[in-house]
């Protein structure tokens, strides 16, 4: 019994880790830009798909891809911020606000990239099998058997290399000072000189780039499939929301805790109980500390 | 208030009377697939008529409207199956419980805004499709799982909700929406309708003048849910099945949430333009392209959203009035001054 | 003033008397052969085969999966259907029928229930199709089936296992595949086969009490009622189940899951998922070396697709039993059956599968009986599959049966109660066809119980879709 | 005379900053208050303490002589307390009547008695736009005077106004200064947050000092003007010269 709570555990911290990997983009995004980027799994999506043509077509790993992949997806937030979100923010200067129209826009986004998505490739399940996804960490004493993809495990790091580098990024660099500085308080900013809607834009490719690496690591081990995205895109807020929205370190936390109540959960109830677990865990958060574990208070 | 505007009732008006005119008489006179659309368009209408009531005027962006959709499906179909019971009756019962299952589940979800209270909504809709398809029993209601709920056919029978052809339910979809519609207005132009956009405008200031937040809120979203619940009785009753599969789905709540966005939030017409404008586009498109392109429907989707936020964030409601307005200027030459009087009408 | 009141309001009776007749003028056409209800819409298809010298259409109209969970699958039904449609236009059509040319109406139900039944009510209304085929999900072919039956229009339900289908009574709907309860009774039968062919190993079980078994399954209609006939079956033989396990569709890893089969320790698993979750579970079950004894037994799905056996390595479904709804053995044991599988691959890229043959064959099935009525009208093709009687040797020529049922017959429910699958195991990487003895792979025997090898499982494998060497 | 509003000994932290530090002060029926002070002294924090918008940390707040510290906010609007916010807040989708309309149902449900009392309201304040003008779209002491007239529409009998004359031209102070005087002598009790001295000496009758969250002076304008506490703190030498 002990034995399997434990390796469920351990499960579910690896799995948690690539959660968290996915959702650390996500985070970033909102904490800077105040966006609740729903086309986040869309990105993601779409990052693996890139990753599935440079395999096919060129032989080229994920892991290396993602010296192609990276920059492209970063651009890529950074025309969807100057050219979507931006002309919404000017617009709202001045006048009410109207958070909703954010909120539409990146949703409207999400829905579009998955379905031309599914235009272009149908909903095959594609996989690429390389190295990673084929060989398998064991470890066995006596009856205790721990195995999993090297990918998995490579995931799971990824998640606290994706998180140091971002929070070195806004943390340590000029770059981040402006950051900071726009998330804390963009008009304020704006007097000091700093380029606010520049910024936002370079916040948003980060945290799209971000979530390109957690696709690559995620496109080792899963599928390429236009729906990846939803499901995960879904989970990722959750998450979210249960770390802090805005927190790096919350980010992880949260993917880790999603991780472990899903898979130590599923050992005392049904699996599908168990992923009505997460819901449910999500919601009384949100009632008791809308701010989430490690964000900072303040109203919703 | 001047007395032209009085004298000319049809002014301005003109193309809406036209539009309800089509939407009323056409339908008898076309073939059944096309009268499938139009039953189509007005179930999507009315879905985002009745998200419009809470969403639209409160501007909190639910994306799990769908689950209220399903319990009146689910009520009103098991009171037939299990009670026998008829769902001219079984509607109301299912309404009255839908909306007493929004104000519980509003309770808590309108104290969150923004992103906080659209993930929540989502969280929501997620959890009861999944509670559903894994339990074959609720407090001895035997709700059948993943298998969802299948109504027998008997026949063309008026108290069992069911007929031969389509232009009657077409023309039961009808009355749904005129009071959806009715209702719609009758909020808009009162003490309640006033203060939901207050209160979607600055809540604090709202609040200051005396207005009880959750209150309101509260009202607008048992009288939306109320609606939405005579929706799913007529998809329970029109397509003879409910899955929870798809009722409860995320793309469901997605699907009825842009409609009315793209319509025209806080309007009371915007939903049923929504429909109109996305309904006929998706169903052709998924019926030429779904076999050879699949998604191209749901991709227009997602283009015309990002459009109309960006282009027009009040939908296209203000900019489709606006227009006909303009044409009914040109062909009846309506002079300048009463195009003023016009204007004055629009917030 | 007056007179200006008076035009505009001329102009308005105009512009609305314009309106009106231009609705007029664009339906009547229609209105006149396509007013609602049944015997119209008869009219309507008895139109081409009386009234016209040149060369008659016959439309038939598909609705499959296109988009959605199981949309690879709905794609392979498709493709056979459509091939078998192909071939039946390039010798010549409808025979018949003056050598009418057969036209494929495809829709897709996006994997949704009320997108399926709309498209079924288009095909009825809209594009007038003489026959409906599809839906391949149940949950969809429940209701989309029922819209037929309303338009009396004849619908050949292919891929839907749900027990309820033909059960209603329905005289409009006829099932060529087999029933959920058939799927579940073929793999108990199975086990038993193994049962009898290893007596020490059944008498091994019956010492430690019994067998047991696990049920791991999607919450779906489809997998929760797989699941519910299995018990009701299993509950009969005395069986112990040791684990019911329903799992939401789309995980990302089942290493819980292995881990809690881990626990139970049964001597059978039985699983149903689509190409999704089929692959995360059975990767999930290898890498924990979880070994049953009698084996992982899948009810098809995923474990059926193609892709399936891109994303897993032989060693992950070595030894593995699929309950396949079609005789796999049909390219080896019939060499038109052969050429179809290579003409196949040729065009799409995969040897037959059980998917491809259902469409093939649902569309064949659709063919021959307007065939048999030689007309389109509905109630004579409705009689003609009535007495529809087709026996897998007679195919030679008219290759319906790709599925390999030893015939096609319907009862008075519209059931085809011929309809049958293969139990097959995989050994050596190669399907091997074991029961019935009809798909048999000749000079094989099940490997149970299943060795403890993952040290060299799958080292000699050969590629999924090889041939196995007929002893 | 009767005190219509009271605070006893009231204290707001907000996380480890004080921005009210034991304040006791009221406020009599009918009278019109000023409260003074330099940014950050806690003027608005008091305004929104009185209006239940958060509520102190400790200290205890009457309206009327009933305890009113833990009350909601909308409760205050039925109690007959008003505010004006200092970064205005109207509702934007509206036009201006409508914004009136708004606080006018606090008392009717009746949407006809509403515009009525609404547009009385709009000719009593004197705004300088069209009726049909969208509130986001009015000038700046239009937007003040939405303000004023949205709380007066809900009759109030405490009207808290936080910087109304911020932002305005001398001659619209002027019209602004005349507008609270019709209101007071309509009989409605003032409360006024300002910065201009001048303004608000000529306005009131009674004038608080706040510094750093606590009160420092209280008085009729002239003794304020002479308290050598003030003139160190706020108002500085020049103003007692100036006088």
């Amino acid at each position: 019994m002990l034995d399997s709570v434990l390796l469920a555990f351990i499960y579910g911290i690896l799995q948690g880790g690539a959660y968290g990997a996915i959702a650390l983009g996500l985070s970033v995004i909102f904490g800077v830009t105040r966006v609740t980027n729903f086309a986040h799994g869309a990105m993601l999506m779409l990052s693996t798909f890139l990753y599935y043509e440079l395999y096919t077509r060129f032989g080229i790993d994920p892991y290396l891809g993602l010296l192609i992949v990276t920059p492209i997806l970063y651009f890529l937030g950074m025309a969807t911020q100057k050219r979507l979100i931006t002309p919404l923010l000017k617009k709202e200067r001045g006048t009410t606000q109207d958070p909703a129209s954010l909120l539409l826009i990146t949703l409207g986004l999400g829905y579009a990239i998955n379905n031309l998505f599914m235009m272009i490739y149908g909903s095959d399940y594609k996989t690429i099998p390389t190295a990673a996804s084929k060989s398998y960490l064991t470890i066995e004493v006596g009856d205790f058997l721990f195995t999993t993809q090297w990918a998995r495990i490579i995931a799971f790091f990824a998640a606290f290399v994706i998180g140091i580098t971002l929070w070195f990024i806004i943390n340590k660099t000029e770059l981040g000072k402006r950051i900071r500085a726009v998330s804390q308080n963009r008009d304020a900013a704006a007097i000091c000189g700093v380029d606010v809607y520049k910024t936002y834009a370079i916040a948003f490719g980060l945290g799209i780039a971000a979530v390109a690496v957690a696709g690559a690591c995620l496109s080792e081990y899963y599928f390429v499939q236009p729906q990846v995205g939803t499901l995960f895109g879904t989970k990722s807020f959750l998450i979210v929301v249960l770390g802090g929205l805005g927190s790096i370190p919350g980010a992880i936390l949260g993917g880790l805790i999603f991780g472990v109540v899903e898979s130590v959960g599923a050992q005392f109830i049904t699996s599908s109980a168990s992923s009505m677990l997460t819901f449910i865990l999500f919601m009384i958060m949100l009632f008791l500390k809308p701010s989430g574990l490690l964000g900072k208070g303040g109203k919703v | 208030m001047n007395t032209t505007e009085r004298t000319n009732f049809f002014q301005g008006k003109i193309f809406a009377i036209l539009g309800v005119l089509i939407l009323l008489v056409v339908p008898n006179f076309v073939s059944t697939n096309v009268q499938i659309v139009f039953i189509l368009i007005l179930f999507y209408g009315l879905c985002a008529s009745c998200w419009n009531i809470v969403c639209g005027f409160v501007g909190e962006l639910s994306l799990g409207h769908a689950v209220f959709l399903g319990f009146g499906a689910y009520i009103s179909t098991l009171l037939l199956m299990d009670g026998s019971l008829s769902p001219w009756v079984g509607m109301f019962i299912a309404a009255i419980i839908t909306a007493a299952f929004g104000v519980i589940v509003g309770l808590p979800c309108f104290r969150l805004h923004g992103p906080y209270f659209a993930l929540t909504t989502i969280a929501l809709g997620e959890l009861i499709r999944i509670f559903v398809e894994n339990n074959e029993k609720v407090f001895g209601i035997n709700i059948r799982g993943a298998m969802g709920l299948v109504l027998k056919q008997t026949g063309n029978q008026f108290i069992a909700f069911e007929f031969a052809n389509k232009i009657t339910y077409y023309y039961v979809l009808v009355a749904f929406v005129a009071v959806t519609i009715l209702v719609t207005w009758l909020i808009k132009n009162s003490k309640l309708g006033y203060y939901l956009t207050a209160i979607k405008s600055d809540p604090d200031a709202a609040e200051s003048l005396g207005i009880k937040l959750t209150k309101y809120k509260l009202i607008a979203m048992a009288i939306s849910c109320f609606m939405i619940s005579f929706a799913g009785t007529f998809y329970a009753q029109y397509f003879r099945y409910v899955g929870p599969t798809r009722i409860f789905s995320h793309d469901m709540s997605v699907q009825i949430a842009l409609i009315a966005l793209v319509g025209g939030q806080g309007t009371v017409f915007g939903p049923l333009l929504g429909a109109c404008l996305l309904v006929p586009i998706t169903e052709f498109l998924s019926e030429e392209f779904g076999g050879t392109m699949p998604g191209l429907h749901l991709f227009i989707y997602g283009i015309m959203m990002v459009l109309v936020v960006l282009y027009m964030p009040q939908g296209i409601y203000k900019n489709v009035t606006g227009f006909f307005k303009k044409l009914e200027y040109k062909i009846f030459g309506w002079d300048k001054a009463n195009r003023k009087s016009i204007g004055k009408g629009v917030k | 003033m007056k007179t200006r009141k008076l035009l505009r309001l001329l102009t308005l009776v105009i512009v609305m008397m314009l309106m009106a007749t231009g609705c007029v003028s664009q339906t009547a056409a229609p209105a006149a052969t396509q007013a609602p209800t049944e015997q119209a819409a008869t009219e309507a298809t008895t139109e081409p085969a009386t009234g016209s010298t040149e060369v008659p259409v016959v439309k038939i109209g598909f609705v499959w999966p296109l988009t959605g969970g199981s949309a690879t699958i709905g794609q392979q039904h498709s493709d056979g259907a459509l091939a078998a449609i192909e071939e039946a236009n390039a010798n010549g059509g409808i025979l018949s029928m003056g050598g009418a040319q057969i036209e494929a109406v495809v829709y897709d139900s996006e994997t949704s229930p009320d997108v399926g039944s709309s498209r079924v009510e288009t095909l009825c209304t809209k594009d007038n199709v003489d026959i409906v085929v599809g839906c391949y999900n149940s949950a969809v072919t429940f209701p989309a089936s029922e819209v037929a039956q309303r338009y009396s229009t004849p619908f050949i339900s292919m891929g839907g296992v749900k027990n309820e289908i033909t059960e209603r009574g329905y005289e409009w709907v006829f099932r060529v595949n087999n029933k959920a309860s058939y799927d579940v009774a073929e793999m108990l039968k199975g086990i038993d086969l193994c049962l009898t062919t290893y007596p020490d190993v059944a008498a091994d079980i019956e010492s430690d009490g019994g067998l047991t078994y696990a049920l791991v399954y999607e919450s779906t209609d489809w997998g929760s009622d797989n699941a519910r006939i299995w018990k009701e079956e299993a509950d009969k033989r005395g069986w112990t189940c040791v684990l019911d396990e329903p799992v939401t569709s789309g995980q990302s890893d089942m290493s819980p899951q292995a881990l809690k089969i881990k626990k139970a320790n049964p001597d059978v698993i039985n699983f149903s998922f689509y190409t999704n979750d089929a692959i995360v579970f059975t990767k999930a079950l290898y890498a924990n070396k979880i070994n049953p004894r009698l084996g992982v037994w899948s009810v098809g799905g995923g474990s059926q697709d193609a892709a399936f056996y891109q994303a897993c390595s032989p060693a992950e479904y070595e030894y593995s039993f699929v309950q396949e709804d079609w005789n796999v053995s049909m390219p080896y044991l019939y060499d038109w059956a052969a050429k179809i599988s290579e003409d196949c691959y040729a065009k799409n890229g995969y040897y037959i599968t059980s998917f491809y043959a259902q469409g093939w064959t649902a569309a064949k099935v659709a063919i021959a009986a307007i065939e048999a009525a030689g007309t389109t009208d509905k109630e004579a093709i409705k009689t003609a599959l009535q007495n529809f009687d087709v026996k897998l040797e007679d195919c030679a020529d008219s290759h319906i049966i790709l599925t390999g049922y030893p015939r096609i017959k319907f009862d008075e429910n519209g059931q085809n109660t011929y309809a049958s699958g293969t139990i097959i195991q995989y050994q050596n990487g190669v399907q091997i066809g074991l029961s019935p003895l009809t798909a048999a792979t000749p000079g094989y025997t099940p490997i149970i119980p299943i060795p403890d090898d993952f040290a060299t499982r799958g080292s000699n494998s050969k590629p999924w879709g090889t041939k196995p060497d007929v002893k | 005379m009767e005190e219509i509003i009271r605070l006893e000994n009231v204290t707001k932290k907000f996380g480890g900053l004080t921005a009210v530090d034991n304040f006791s002060g009221a406020v009599e029926t009918g009278s019109i208050v000023g409260l003074i002070g330099p940014n950050g002294a806690g003027k608005t924090t008091l305004f929104n303490m009185m209006s239940c918008t958060y509520p102190p940390t400790s200290g205890k707040i009457f309206y009327k002589g009933m305890d009113v510290t833990k009350a909601r906010t909308d409760s205050m609007a039925i109690r007959g307390l008003a505010r004006t916010f200092q970064v205005t807040k109207p509702f934007g989708d509206m036009t201006v009547v409508e914004n009136f309309m708004v606080g006018a149902f606090l008392h009717t449900r009746d949407r006809a008695v509403a515009r009525k009392q609404a547009e009385e309201i709009y000719e009593y304040i004197g705004m300088g736009c069209g009726e049909c003008k969208a509130a986001n779209e009015t000038t700046t002491v239009d937007r003040k005077k939405l303000e004023i007239g949205r709380a007066l529409a809900t009759k109030p009998e405490l009207l808290l106004l936080d910087e109304v004359m911020a932002g305005c031209n001398p001659q619209e102070k002027l019209e602004l200064v005349e507008t609270c005087r019709k209101i007071q002598k309509s009989g409605v009790t003032l409360l006024v947050i300002e910065h201009d001295i001048k303004t608000i000496m000529s306005l009131c009758e009674k004038i608080i000092i706040l510094h750093r969250g606590a009160k420092l002076v209280e008085g009729t304008p002239s003794e304020v003007a002479n308290d050598p506490r003030a003139i160190s703190a706020y108002l500085g030498e020049d103003y007692h010269a100036g006088c």
